[in-house]
């Protein structure tokens, strides 16, 4: 049980963005700009460690027939938990983060994590794995977000970087840009790792 | 038989567990979020209106004034400046692209617009939300009605729309107009 | 006659104008996952569209029932005596799809054993769908009655069926065309996903 | 306040509960009955879900073998231990099947086979052997577009200059590049069968001549010379009987076009133990070659040149003092 190998395992070999390719409606929805990039990445670690652990202490209670609603239902309730947690008690983390949270229920990786992961490991092991997991998702959307962001926008984390004269391509904030930029890095990353 | 029961007792153990926990939590966070939603009201009020104290208007008072179809007026407050009156500020709900967008919108005794604050929406980000940003708010300080130079070229107080989020920009412009219509009513029934 | 029209208006705009997949970008991951054969994305549609269907109504259901239980007020529960429980919605509703969503794996694992091997880890994929929870969430929002959500629900379903088989027929053609190294296999569809997106902004015109 | 978390737990609970229910009943009337032994068969299968088998992928072929109505042996892939572990489980006996390999069986690369013209359309060789019977001016010969690499389920096929070559130890034999292939280029041998005949051109030697350098003209030569009787001339191209091929590979020699391939490695010679020769000149007897010298109770010796692998020997002597080994001769 090599944690490290697990850990690197969500950033390179089984990146969920990259490699799996799952996670694909918040990638895609939120990625318009590098902070929600990092916000949602930030979230969605947090839920995904959250869960991967909850899940791992009581799989031996779940029979197998009914693991998908059991599965499914934790991590919601995980999610509504830290929503209203956040809301009351830390509102300006909220005010950044809050928006990005009910999406994360409908984000694919987290289940797969419980079911491919989670559901078959221990509790530390699954730990390492969610936030590997999480790191991936993290490092993955936001660089596809500045991507976006730049040549859509002209703006980098806000800040003005493109000239005045730059003409935004604003094609690549909205949605259709996201399936090509998404679609130019795996390309770019295919070359990369058919270098070495 | 007992494979059979085992399925639903668990299930109903599990969810039973996870509804006590979600009403606990909603319990001991209810009152802090209704004190957080609150103070962010009456901040974006002293945005929309500096300088001014706010009194909820009866809604019984202006409801008849609002005609039913279009944007949602959701409340109507009094604006007293150092004890005068001062005019509204009125929260109106329109439907944006992504939902529900809401506007506070202040309005002197002159029927002037004097500042238009964004509340809560779900635009999309970098089209849409950049209604938030002051520089597509400020323009319409100090005019009489909102309207957009797309729509109305010629017209003097027609303001620049958000690029790339019509729909948007005409949910703001809406939302506007329908609390001017109120806030005119309003004032002609104070007399 | 009116009530037609209506229904027919929500499942166009459900199907086409706001295409669940290709305008809204809901439920991308498994209309990329499952898009390599023809086969499989009928498969996987069907038992999408099975979901969608089946969630429309009983988050309706469950909606009126137990979340707004205004019924009470009839049995003498004063008005605000009725515990407000809408923040329950998401959880209720997921836990309405991830039961849907056993259901039709244990149907497709009875009666077709190799649809089942073919959809593998994509079936309960469809439980955190976006699609499904999106279909869910906007009947709601939309106050549609139980018909007007059913409706949505197969209109969306049926956009998400177009959307996906006719994404497999372009990517079946992409394993013939000639394409550089890298470009092989998901990133050349994604960008196609991209530029039949950019056909679909087109409906955006017919009920702006 | 104590109500709302009640009736919160409550409504989560009945929902809970209905779809327990719902669920449990599901299990009941969709309960597969699952017979447990197809369980320990589907385990000892290569699961290649290559489809060789003739039974839709490896479950498919487990339920048949479980149910007893196909052969344990049925399954190409099955290495002969995995044959075995399947007799046991099922409790049959199981007689060895000679696993198989799949080989190219042409050699038109680019500097041998000359092109009819250049194809610029999809990578794919059905579609490019419809056009004119394909690009190369022999038209059995290999497009080298990939078809069979795209559909071998292990990847054991990759495409060099323009031919198609078949990775031996990845190969399973599942059969499927065999049936792809549009032009039957690709045919199945026997692991140990050490000479292929790299050729499907069955047109007259002329027309081959012009089209490809390595193409088999149908002399017949290595008919003629097999020692063995292994090859038979079928219209115009060599087919060799794998039973009798003792992979001596002197077709391969004598092949003027060299369009036979041998892998000198399987050659193999029978080899006289000294000690426990008794020279009762049995062997030399039944040696057809004459590669046994040595007189009567003298010590025999076995000439590497001339032994051709038959093993014909090894049966007559007496004493066992004959065994097989790999012959490095030249």
């Amino acid at each position: 049980m090599n944690y490290r190998k697990i850990f690197l395992n969500g950033i390179t070999k089984e990146n969920p963005v990259f490699r799996l390719l799952l996670g694909m409606c918040p990638t895609l929805a939120v990625t318009t700009s590098a902070t929600n990039g990092i916000g949602m990445g930030l979230a969605a670690t947090f839920v995904l460690v959250g869960s991967n652990l909850v899940i791992s202490l009581i799989k031996g209670f779940i029979p197998e027939k009914i693991r998908i609603p059991s599965f499914i239902v934790v991590i919601a309730t995980f999610v509504t938990v830290v929503q209203l947690i956040m809301q009351a008690f830390i509102p300006s983390l909220y005010e950044s983060l809050g928006l990005f949270i009910p999406l994360i229920v409908v984000n694919c990786i987290i289940l797969q994590r419980a079911e491919a992961f989670a559901s078959k490991n221990k509790p530390f092991a699954s730990i390492i794995d969610g936030l590997g997991m999480g790191l991936g998702f993290t490092l993955a959307i936001t660089l596809l977000a500045s991507v976006r962001e730049l040549i859509g926008n002209g703006t980098l984390f806000g800040l003005q970087i493109m000239g005045a004269a730059y003409q935004p391509a604003l094609i690549f904030i909205l949605a259709p840009g996201g399936f090509i930029a998404l679609g130019l890095i795996l390309a770019l990353l295919n070359l990369v790792s058919a270098k070495e | 038989m007992r494979k059979y029961l085992e399925l639903p007792l668990k299930l109903f153990l599990i969810t039973f567990i996870l509804g006590l926990i979600l009403g606990v939590t909603y319990i001991y966070t209810k009152e802090p979020i209704a004190l957080q939603t609150a103070a962010k009201l009456q901040e974006s009020r002293n945005e929309a209106y500096p300088g001014c104290e706010f009194t909820e208007v009866d809604e019984a008072l202006w409801r008849e004034f609002v005609t039913e179809d279009g944007e949602y007026v959701k409340e109507v407050f009094e604006a007293q400046k150092d004890g005068q009156f001062a005019g509204y500020v009125v929260t109106v709900l329109s439907k944006g692209y992504g939902g529900d967008v809401e506007l506070i919108i202040g309005i002197d005794t002159e029927g002037l617009i004097t500042n238009v604050v964004v509340g809560s929406h779900n635009e999309t980000a970098g089209l849409g939300a950049n209604a938030v940003k002051p520089e597509f708010r400020n323009q319409f300080q100090g005019k009489k009605s909102a309207v957009l130079k797309k729509d109305e070229p010629d017209n003097a107080e027609a303001v620049d729309g958000l690029t790339g989020a019509t729909i948007t920009s005409r949910a703001v412009t809406r939302g506007i107009n329908k609390a001017l219509g109120l806030v005119e009513k309003l004032m002609e029934a104070q007399g | 006659m009116e009530g037609v029209q209506n229904i027919v208006m929500i499942v166009i705009s459900a199907a086409l104008v706001n295409n669940f997949v290709l305008s809204r970008f809901l439920g991308i991951c498994p209309f990329l996952g499952m898009s390599k054969k023809i086969e499989t994305a009928i498969g996987m549609s069907a038992a999408v569209t099975f979901v969608m269907a089946l969630a429309s109504v009983f988050t309706w259901i469950v909606q009126k029932l137990l979340l707004q239980p205004l019924w009470l007020v009839k049995f003498g529960v004063a008005a605000d005596k009725v515990p407000d429980l809408m923040y329950l919605q998401t959880i209720a509703f997921i836990l309405v799809i991830a039961a849907l969503v056993q259901f039709v794996e244990m149907l497709i694992q009875k009666t077709n054993p190799s649809l089942y091997s073919a959809l593998g880890v994509y079936l309960p994929l469809i439980t955190t769908n976006c699609a499904v929870l999106g279909v869910v969430l906007i009947n709601m929002q939309s106050e549609f009655t139980l018909v007007e959500s059913l409706f949505n629900g197969v209109g969306a379903a049926l956009g998400f069926s177009i959307a996906l088989i006719l994404f497999a027929g372009v990517r079946e053609r992409l394993d013939d065309a000639d394409i550089p190294k890298p470009f092989k296999g998901f990133p050349i569809a994604l960008i196609s996903a991209g530029l039949l997106s950019i056909a679909f902004m087109a409906f955006q015109g017919l009920a702006g | 306040m104590l109500n709302n978390i009640l009736a919160a737990a409550g409504v989560i609970g009945a929902l809970g509960l209905i779809f327990g229910v719902l669920l449990a009943l599901a299990s009941k009337f969709f309960a597969v009955e699952v017979n447990p032994l197809i369980g320990q068969v589907r385990e000892a299968l290569p699961g290649a879900n290559c489809g060789a088998c003739g039974y839709p992928g490896c479950d498919g072929f487990a339920k048949a073998v479980a149910e007893g109505s196909a052969q344990i042996n049925g399954c190409p892939v099955c290495t002969s231990e995995q044959v075995e572990n399947l007799g046991k489980i099922m409790g049959v006996e199981t007689e060895g099947v000679e696993p198989l390999v799949a080989v190219v069986r042409c050699q038109g690369t680019i500097e041998n086979a000359s092109l009819k013209y250049v194809y610029e359309g999809i990578t794919n060789c059905a579609a490019a052997s419809q056009l004119a019977d394909g690009y190369k001016a022999c038209k059995y010969a290999c497009l080298g577009l990939g078809n069979c690499a795209k559909v071998c389920p292990v990847d054991a096929i990759t495409i060099v200059d323009n031919v198609a070559q078949i990775d031996r130890d990845k190969c399973i034999a599942c059969g499927k590049c065999a049936a792809e292939c549009p032009r039957g280029i690709i045919g199945l041998v026997p692991v140990s069968a050490a000479t292929i005949i790299k050729c499907r051109a069955t047109a007259k030697g002329a027309e081959v001549r012009n089209a490809c350098k390595v193409g088999c003209i149908g002399c017949g030569i290595c008919a003629k010379v097999c020692p063995m009787g292994a090859i038979e001339m079928v219209n115009d191209l060599p087919v060799i009987d794998y039973d009798k091929c003792t992979n001596c590979g002197i077709c391969a020699e004598k092949c003027p076009r060299e369009c036979i391939s041998y892998d000198e490695t399987k050659r193999r010679m029978a080899v006289i133990d000294e000690e426990k020769c008794v020279g009762c000149t049995m062997c030399k007897k039944a040696c057809s070659y004459d590669a046994i010298e040595g007189e009567l109770k003298q010590k025999h010796k076995v000439d590497p040149e001339k032994c051709v692998g038959c093993e014909a020997c090894v049966s007559k002597c007496p004493v066992d003092a004959i065994t097989m080994q790999p012959n490095e001769k030249k």
